[in-house]
C-alpha cells in the first residue's frame, strides 16, 4: 500500500501554505513545487487506482469516525478514474505553463501556479469525497482558484469575465447550500451513502425539490444549457492553459458531482429523461453557437460545452453501455481539448484579438503547431482512425440498443456541425495565405510545452488505434457507478479498511 | 398561549428566512449596480444560514455547549450539526465577497462605471 | 516616537501586563491555574509587543495617592452621568424639546493625551455637552443648552471638577 | 421578578423600534450611524439579559464580542464620512 | 440577605431599560444630529451599563463570574461609547453638517473658524 | 412569551433592513443596511440558541463584510447611477 | 416588465421552498437515529469537548475547516493578485487629514484588550462559544482599529505570511500526525484530559489556536491590502 487517498489534498494545500515561505528563499522553486505535487498526485492516484482495481474500493475515513459521523473519502474504480486523469491533465497543464510569459510580473506567476495547484486539487476533491457538505467546501475551492485564474490577465476583459463567472458561481452555491438544507432537514445525515441508503423514506416532492437546487447549483460548474452564460468569456480571456485546465479538469468534476446525485442519491427514474432532454439542449445551442464565433478560444469553449452535452445524453441513457460510453468521452475530451487548447493558444499567440481569421496560413510557418491542432481537430470530430471515433461509435451504439433514434440523428447532425466549424478553421491555417504581417516572427512554444502536447497528442494516436488500452478501466467503472448497492454497502461498513 | 405563538414562529422564522433569500435573489437579477448585487449575494446568504439554524433549533432548547452545570443535558441541546456548518458557509460567504469586492475595484479602475449595462460586455 | 530607556520600558511592561492580567481574569472569570498560566503567556506576549502603543502609564500611576483619586473621580463621574440622563430624560420627555445648541470652546491645562482622552469622555457623557474636536489644549463642545460663550465661564461651568482631579492623577 | 424582566423587554422593543424608525428616515448619514450606534448599544444590553434569561454564563462572551465590534464598525463610518479612510 | 440584591439587580434592569428607551426616543425627537448624538450616547450608556451592572447583581450569589464580565462590558462601554459619538460628531462637521442653532448670538459656533481655515488651507 | 415576541419584532426589523438594503439608491446607506441585517440576525442567531454562530456572524458580518464593502465605496463611488441627482443637489450635506 | 418576469419566478420559487420546509416544524425533534445524537455523546465521552460545535467544526468534520482555511487563503491570495499593480507601494496611504487625539489615544489604549479579546475567544474554542475564525476576526479588527486611527501605522507583510504559512502547516502536519499508530487524517492523538478544563481535547484546542493564528493573519492582510489600494 502507498498512500491513502487523503494525500491527494493534504499535500497540495500543506504545499500551498509552504509555497509563500519557500519563495522568499529561491523564486524559481514557486514554479517548480507545484509541479512536484502534481507529479507525486500523479504517481499515488495512478498506484492506488491499480490497487483498487486489484483489491477493491478504498473508503478513507478522517479522524477515525465510521462513515455516517465523519467524513470519508472513496476510491474507487470511477472516482480513482477521474482522479487520476485529473491529475495527468494537471501536470500536463503545469508543464505546458511552466515558462509561460515570462514577462508577466513574478508576484501574480508566482500565484498562478498556487492557483493551479489548488484547482486541481479541489477538482479531485470533489470526486473523491463521500459528503456532500465537504463537496461544496471542495466547490468553493475549485471556485474561487478559477475565477482568480480568469482574472490572471490584467486586461479590462479578463474581470468581467471572472466578475461573471463568481457571480453565477456564488449563486450557485447558495442554490447547494439550500439544497443540503433539504436534505438534511428530512434525513439528518450529510454522507452520501447514508444519504442513498435513507432517500427512499423521503417525501417524492420534497426529492424532486431539492434535486433541482443540485442540478441548478452543480450545473453551474459542470455547463448545463441555461447555466453556462460565463463559459465562454471565462475560457476566452483566461489565459490558454487555463482554458485547458477548466475544460479537461473543472467541468468533469461538475459533471462527476451531478452524475453521482442522479444515479447514486436520488432514487428518481424520470431524472435520466430529464438529463437526456437538457443534454440534447445543451448539446444542440452549443455547437450551432459554436458555428457562428469568430474567436478561437470562444469557439473551443463552445465545443467543450458542446461536449459536455453529449457526455450527460450519454450518461442519461443509463445502461451499462451509455455510462461506458459517457466516460469514454470524457477521457477523449479530457485528452483531446488541452491539445487543442495548448496548440491553438500557440497559434493565435501574437495576434491581438485572437480571431479564427489570424490564423491564415499559419501552416507553412508553425507546421508541428498546425499539426497537432488539425490532429486535435479530426480527433474531436470523430474521424476513424484517431480516439473520438470510438468514444462517438459508442455513445451511438449504446442510443441504439435502447432504440433512442432520435438522439442518433440528433448526434450526427451535430456531428456534421462540428465538422464544418473545425474544417473551417483547418482549412485557414493550411489552404490561406499567411495574412500577419511579416515582420512578426511566429511563436516558437518552448521544448516543456512541446513536449506536454507531444504526450497528448501519442495519447490520442494510442486510444485511437488500441482502445482495448483504455476500455478495461472504464467497464470496471461504469460498472462501479451503475451498482448503488455496492457504495453503500462498501461506504457503511468502511469498505475495505486500510493496511497502511 | 406559548404553543400558539409557536406555531405562528413556524410560519415566521421560516417565512422570513425564506423572505431574506427571495429579496436578495431580486436584487441579484434586477439591479444593476455591482456592488447592489453583491449586496443581494449577502443577504442571501444570511437568509440560508438562518433557515440552516432554524432546522436545528429545539424547542426549550440550550446551546450545544457542555459547560459546568450542563453536563448531563445532551437531551435538551439543539443540533450542532447545522451550526458548524453554518460557521463554515459564513467565513467561505466572506472569502467569495471579498473576492468579488476586489473584482468590482479592478473593474471600476477601467471602466471608471458601476453599472453593468455600461461595462459592455457583461451580458447575463 | 522618542526611544525609551530600559527601564522606562520595563516600568510599561508591568503596567501594561498587570492591567491586561486583571482584564483576562475578567475574562475568563475563573482562578484556576491552567487558566492563569495561559493567561500569564498570552498577556505577557501581547504586553511585550505593545510596549510602544500602551505609551502613557508608567509604574507611577500605581501610587496609592493616585488610586485613592482615581476613586473619587469615579464617584464624581458618576454622579455627573445620573444628572445628565436625567436631564437628558428630562429635555426628551418636554414636549416642547427646550434647547438651545451651540458649538463652545475652552482651554484645557491637561498635558498628555490620555488625560484628555478621559477629560473629553467624561465632557461628552456629563449634562448636555459633547466633545466635537480638541486642537492642541482646545477643546470644542456641543453644548444643547448653551449658558455663556465665553471660554472662561464654559470651563468652569464644563469641565473645571474633573479637571482638578485628572491634574492630579496623570 | 418576571415581571421586570417583561417591563425591561418591552421598554427595550419599543427603543428598538424607535432607532430603527431613525434609521429608515434619516436624513443624513450621521443620523443613521448614529441610530446603528444605539442599535448596537440597545442589542448588547438585550443580549446580556437574555444570557441571564437563560442562565447560561457562556453566552455572555457573545455580547462582549458584540459590543467591541459594533464600535469598530461606528468608527470606520465615521472615518468614511469625514473623507479621510 | 439574597432579596437585598435582586431589589438592587431588578431596580437597575428597570432604570437601565428605561434609559435605553429614552436614549430610542432621544434619537428619535431631536431635531439634528449633534442634539440625537448627545441624547443617545448618555442615554444607552448610562442604561447599558445599569442594565448589565442589574444583571450582574441578580446573578452576584450564583457565582460572581457574572459580575466580573458585566464589569467588563460596563468598563468597555464607558470608554467606547463616548469615544465613538464624538468621532461621529467631528465627522459630521467635517463634512460641513453645521449645528442647528436657534438663538441669534454670532458666538455660539466657536468651531467654525477651525473648519474655515482648513478650507482656506485646501484651496491654497 | 416575551421570548417569542422579541424574535418576532427581530424578525421584521430584519426584513425591513433587508427591503432598504434593496430599495436604496445610496450604496452607503444600503451597506450600513447590510450592516443592521447582520446585526439583528447575530440577535436572532443568539436567540435560537447558537452562539457559535452568532460570534461568527457577529465578528465577520457586522464588522469584516461592512468595512470591506465601505472600502470598496470610498475606492469606487457612492451613488448608483439613477441616484436622483436633483435631491443630491438640494442638499448637499447628505 | 423585467421586473414583473423576476418577482413572479421569485414567487414560484418561494412557493416551492416554503413547501419543502413547511412541514417541517419548529424545534421539534426529528430524525431520532440522525449524527447529531452521536455527536452530542462523543464530544464529552471520548473526546471531553465541552463545546460540541467545535468539536464538529475541528474534529468529526475537521476536512471541511481545511478546506475552509484554504478558501480563506485563496480569497486573499486572489486579492493580491486582482488588485496587483506594477508600481504598488505599500505603506503610503495619504489622508485627507488624521483622525482626532481622541480616537488614537482611545484605539491605543484599548487595542490590547481587543486583542487579548481575540486571544481569549480561540483559546477558549473549546469551552464556550467561539473559536480560530471568530478569534482571528477579531484580531484582525483590532488591526484595523489601529490602521483607521493611524495612518502611518504598517504590518509587515512578511511577518503576516510567516505567521500564515507557519499555522497552515502546522495544521496539516498535525493532521498528518493523525496517521502515526495506525490512526487516520486528523486523528487525536493527545491525552483527551478533562472536561471543561483548558486542557482537554488533544488537539482540538491545538487546531483551533492554529486557525486563530492563521485566520489573523489572513485577515489582516486583507484589510491591509485593500485599505492601501487607492487610485
Amino acid at each position: 500500500m502507498v498512500g491513502s487517498p487523503v494525500l491527494l489534498i493534504a499535500i497540495p494545500l500543506l504545499a500551498a501554505f509552504v509555497i509563500p515561505l519557500i519563495g522568499m528563499i529561491w523564486k524559481e522553486l514557486v514554479r517548480i513545487i507545484p509541479g512536484l505535487v502534481l507529479a507525486y498526485m500523479l504517481i499515488l492516484s495512478a498506484t492506488l487506482l491499480y490497487y483498487v482495481s486489484q483489491n477493491g474500493i478504498i473508503v478513507e475515513t478522517i479522524a477515525g469516525w465510521q462513515p455516517p459521523w465523519g467524513i470519508n473519502l472513496v476510491f474507487s474504480p470511477l472516482t480513482g478514474f477521474l482522479a487520476t486523469l485529473m491529475s495527468a491533465l494537471g501536470f500536463l497543464v503545469w508543464l505546458f505553463s511552466y515558462r509561460f510569459k515570462r514577462n508577466v510580473d513574478f508576484e501574480p506567476a508566482k500565484k498562478y501556479f498556487i492557483f493551479l495547484m489548488l484547482l486541481i486539487a479541489g477538482a479531485i476533491g470533489i470526486v473523491i469525497t463521500g459528503d456532500i457538505f465537504n463537496q461544496f467546501v471542495f466547490i468553493e475551492i475549485t471556485g474561487i482558484s478559477a475565477y482568480a485564474l480568469t482574472a490572471f490577465y490584467t486586461g479590462r476583459n479578463s474581470a468581467e469575465a471572472s466578475f461573471k463567472y463568481l457571480m453565477m458561481g456564488a449563486l450557485a452555491s447558495s442554490f447547494l447550500l439550500v439544497a443540503i438544507a433539504i436534505l438534511y432537514s428530512q434525513l439528518g445525515t450529510l454522507n452520501m451513502a447514508d444519504i442513498a441508503s435513507k432517500m427512499h423514506t423521503m417525501n417524492p416532492t420534497y426529492k424532486i425539490i431539492a434535486l433541482i437546487f443540485f442540478i441548478t447549483g452543480i450545473g453551474i460548474e459542470a455547463e448545463i444549457f441555461p447555466l453556462n452564460g460565463w463559459a465562454p468569456d471565462a475560457y476566452t480571456e483566461a489565459p490558454g492553459p487555463v482554458g485547458a485546465a477548466f475544460a479537461g479538469i473543472v467541468v468533469k468534476a461538475g459533471v462527476y458531482a451531478i452524475i453521482r446525485m442522479i444515479f447514486t442519491l436520488f432514487d428518481i427514474p424520470s431524472a435520466y429523461d430529464f438529463l437526456i432532454v437538457i443534454g440534447l439542449i445543451t448539446l444542440i445551442v452549443a455547437e450551432t453557437s459554436a458555428l457562428r464565433q469568430e474567436k478561437l478560444k470562444r469557439m473551443l469553449a463552445y465545443s467543450s460545452i458542446g461536449q459536455m452535452g453529449l457526455v450527460i445524453v450519454a450518461f442519461g441513457i443509463g445502461t451499462h453501455e451509455g455510462v461506458f460510453a459517457a466516460l469514454f468521452l470524457m477521457l477523449n475530451h479530457a485528452v483531446i481539448k488541452p491539445l487543442l487548447f495548448f496548440s491553438g493558444s500557440s497559434l493565435v499567440f501574437n495576434s491581438k484579438e485572437k480571431q479564427i481569421a489570424e490564423m491564415n496560413g499559419l501552416g507553412k510557418r508553425m507546421p508541428l503547431m498546425a499539426a497537432f491542432f488539425s490532429l486535435g481537430a479530426f480527433a474531436i470530430v470523430g474521424l476513424p482512425p484517431f480516439a473520438g471515433f470510438w468514444s462517438k461509435l459508442s455513445v451511438l451504439s449504446a442510443a441504439a440498443n435502447e432504440g433512442l433514434l432520435l438522439i442518433i440523428v440528433l448526434i450526427l447532425i451535430v456531428s456534421v456541425i462540428e465538422i464544418v466549424y473545425y474544417f473551417r478553421v483547418v482549412n485557414r491555417i493550411f489552404f490561406q495565405e499567411y495574412s500577419r504581417e511579416k515582420s512578426a516572427a511566429p511563436h516558437r512554444p518552448r521544448v516543456n510545452a512541446l513536449v506536454a502536447m507531444f504526450v497528448l497528442a501519442i495519447a490520442i494516436l494510442v486510444i485511437g488505434f488500441y482502445p482495448d488500452a483504455v476500455t478495461g478501466i472504464l467497464h470496471n467503472a461504469s460498472k462501479d457507478l451503475l451498482n448503488t448497492d455496492e457504495y453503500i454497502n462498501n461506504v457503511l461498513q468502511l469498505g475495505q479498511s486500510l493496511t497502511r | 398561549m406559548d404553543d400558539k405563538l409557536f406555531e405562528i414562529l413556524e410560519f415566521g422564522v421560516y417565512g422570513a428566512s425564506i423572505l431574506l433569500i427571495l429579496i436578495g435573489l431580486y436584487a441579484v437579477l434586477t439591479k444593476r449596480s455591482l456592488i447592489k448585487i453583491v449586496i443581494g449575494m449577502s443577504i442571501i446568504d444570511g437568509g440560508i444560514h438562518l433557515l440552516l439554524i432554524t432546522i436545528g433549533y429545539l424547542k426549550g432548547g440550550t446551546a450545544p455547549i457542555f459547560s459546568p452545570g450542563y453536563e448531563e443535558a445532551a437531551g435538551q441541546m439543539v443540533d450542532p450539526v447545522p451550526q458548524a456548518l453554518v460557521l463554515t458557509a459564513i467565513v467561505i460567504g466572506f472569502g467569495v465577497t471579498a473576492v468579488a469586492l476586489s473584482l468590482i475595484i479592478r473593474l471600476y479602475r477601467h471602466h471608471h462605471t458601476l453599472e453593468i449595462d455600461e461595462i459592455k460586455r457583461l451580458k447575463w | 516616537m522618542k526611544s525609551l530607556t530600559f527601564n522606562e520600558k520595563l516600568s510599561r511592561f508591568i503596567v501594561n501586563w498587570f492591567f491586561l492580567m486583571l482584564v483576562w481574569i475578567a475574562f475568563t472569570a475563573s482562578f484556576a491555574t491552567q487558566e492563569l498560566i495561559v493567561g500569564f503567556l498570552a498577556t505577557m506576549i501581547i504586553s511585550f509587543l505593545s510596549i510602544r502603543l500602551f505609551t502613557c502609564c508608567a509604574l507611577a500611576i500605581l501610587k496609592p495617592i493616585r488610586i485613592v483619586y482615581m476613586i473619587w473621580y469615579l464617584f464624581i463621574f458618576i454622579v455627573a452621568l445620573i444628572k445628565s440622563n436625567l436631564d437628558v430624560a428630562r429635555r426628551v420627555l418636554t414636549p416642547s424639546l427646550p434647547i438651545n445648541p451651540g458649538i463652545v470652546k475652552f482651554k484645557t491645562k491637561l498635558t498628555t493625551d490620555y488625560s484628555k482622552m478621559v477629560l473629553a469622555n467624561s465632557i461628552t457623557l456629563t449634562p448636555g455637552t459633547l466633545t466635537v474636536d480638541i486642537i492642541d489644549d482646545t477643546f470644542y463642545i456641543h453644548w444643547i443648552d448653551v449658558k455663556t460663550t465665553d471660554p472662561e465661564k464654559a470651563f468652569t461651568e464644563i469641565a473645571e471638577q474633573f479637571e482638578k482631579i485628572l491634574l492630579k492623577i496623570f | 421578578m418576571t415581571y421586570i424582566i417583561y417591563i425591561s423587554f418591552s421598554f427595550m422593543i419599543v427603543g428598538l423600534f424607535l432607532a430603527a424608525i431613525r434609521f429608515i428616515k434619516g436624513p443624513t448619514a450621521g443620523d443613521r450611524t448614529v441610530a446603528l450606534d444605539t442599535l448596537t448599544t440597545i442589542l448588547v444590553a438585550g443580549l446580556f439579559l437574555l444570557a441571564y434569561l437563560f442562565e447560561r454564563i457562556i453566552y455572555v462572551d457573545v455580547a462582549l464580542v458584540y459590543a467591541v465590534l459594533g464600535f469598530i464598525g461606528v468608527i470606520v463610518i465615521a472615518r468614511y464620512l469625514e473623507g479621510a479612510l | 440577605m439574597s432579596t437585598l440584591f435582586e431589589i438592587i439587580g431588578g431596580a437597575l434592569l428597570l432604570i437601565g431599560s428605561a434609559f435605553l428607551f429614552l436614549g430610542g426616543l432621544g434619537i428619535f425627537r431631536m431635531p439634528d444630529v449633534y442634539n440625537r448624538l448627545q441624547a443617545g450616547t448618555k442615554a444607552t450608556t448610562l442604561g447599558g451599563m445599569s442594565l448589565i451592572l442589574g444583571v450582574g447583581f441578580l446573578m452576584v450569589e450564583t457565582s460572581w463570574m457574572w459580575m466580573a464580565k458585566a464589569v467588563i462590558i460596563v468598563i468597555f462601554i464607558a470608554f467606547s461609547n463616548p469615544i465613538s459619538s464624538h468621532a461621529l460628531a467631528r465627522a459630521m462637521y467635517k463634512r460641513k453638517q453645521y449645528p442647528l442653532i436657534t438663538s441669534k448670538d454670532e458666538n455660539m459656533d466657536a468651531y467654525k473658524e477651525i473648519s474655515e481655515n482648513e478650507k482656506k488651507e485646501e484651496d491654497a | 412569551m416575551i421570548y417569542l415576541i422579541l424574535i418576532f419584532f427581530l424578525l421584521i426589523l430584519m426584513l425591513g433592513a433587508a427591503v432598504y438594503a434593496v430599495v436604496q439608491k445610496d450604496l452607503l446607506y444600503a451597506v450600513i443596511a447590510t450592516g443592521v441585517i447582520s446585526l439583528v440576525l447575530t440577535a436572532i442567531f443568539y436567540m435560537l440558541q447558537a452562539p457559535d454562530v452568532a460570534l461568527t456572524e457577529a465578528a465577520i458580518g457586522v464588522a469584516l463584510t461592512t468595512i470591506i464593502f465601505l472600502i470598496t465605496i470610498r475606492n469606487t463611488k457612492r451613488y448608483e447611477d439613477d441616484y436622483n441627482k436633483k435631491d443630491n443637489l438640494k442638499s448637499p450635506l447628505k | 416588465m423585467k421586473k414583473f418576469l423576476v418577482i413572479l419566478i421569485l414567487a414560484v420559487l418561494g412557493f416551492h421552498l416554503f413547501a419543502a420546509f413547511s412541514g417541517l416544524g419548529f424545534g421539534v425533534t426529528r430524525f431520532e437515529k440522525g449524527v447529531k445524537d452521536f455527536y452530542l455523546e462523543k464530544t464529552v465521552s471520548e473526546l471531553h469537548v465541552a463545546n460540541t460545535v467545535t468539536s464538529i467544526v475541528v474534529n468529526f468534520r475537521g476536512f471541511d475547516t481545511l478546506g475552509e482555511v484554504t478558501v480563506l487563503f485563496l480569497a486573499v491570495s486572489a486579492m493580491g493578485g486582482i488588485l496587483y499593480k506594477r508600481r504598488h507601494h505599500a505603506g503610503d496611504r495619504s489622508v485627507l487629514f488624521s483622525s482626532s487625539s481622541i480616537v488614537r489615544s482611545g484605539s491605543k489604549l484599548l487595542f490590547p484588550a481587543i486583542i487579548l479579546l481575540g486571544v481569549y475567544i480561540f483559546i477558549h474554542g473549546h469551552l464556550s462559544p467561539g473559536g480560530g475564525f471568530q478569534g482571528g476576526a477579531i484580531i484582525a479588527t483590532g488591526f484595523l482599529l489601529m490602521l483607521i486611527a493611524y495612518e502611518n501605522f504598517s504590518v509587515s507583510h512578511n511577518t503576516l505570511s510567516y505567521i500564515e504559512s507557519f499555522a497552515g502547516i502546522f495544521f496539516v502536519v498535525i493532521g498528518l500526525l493523525g496517521f502515526m499508530n495506525g490512526g487516520t487524517f486528523l486523528q487525536n492523538f493527545l491525552p483527551a484530559g478533562i472536561l471543561n478544563n483548558l486542557f482537554s481535547g488533544g488537539v482540538i484546542g491545538i487546531i483551533y489556536v492554529m486557525v486563530g493564528f492563521k485566520v489573523a493573519a489572513e485577515l489582516t492582510g486583507l484589510i491591509y491590502t485593500i485599505l492601501h489600494e487607492k487610485d
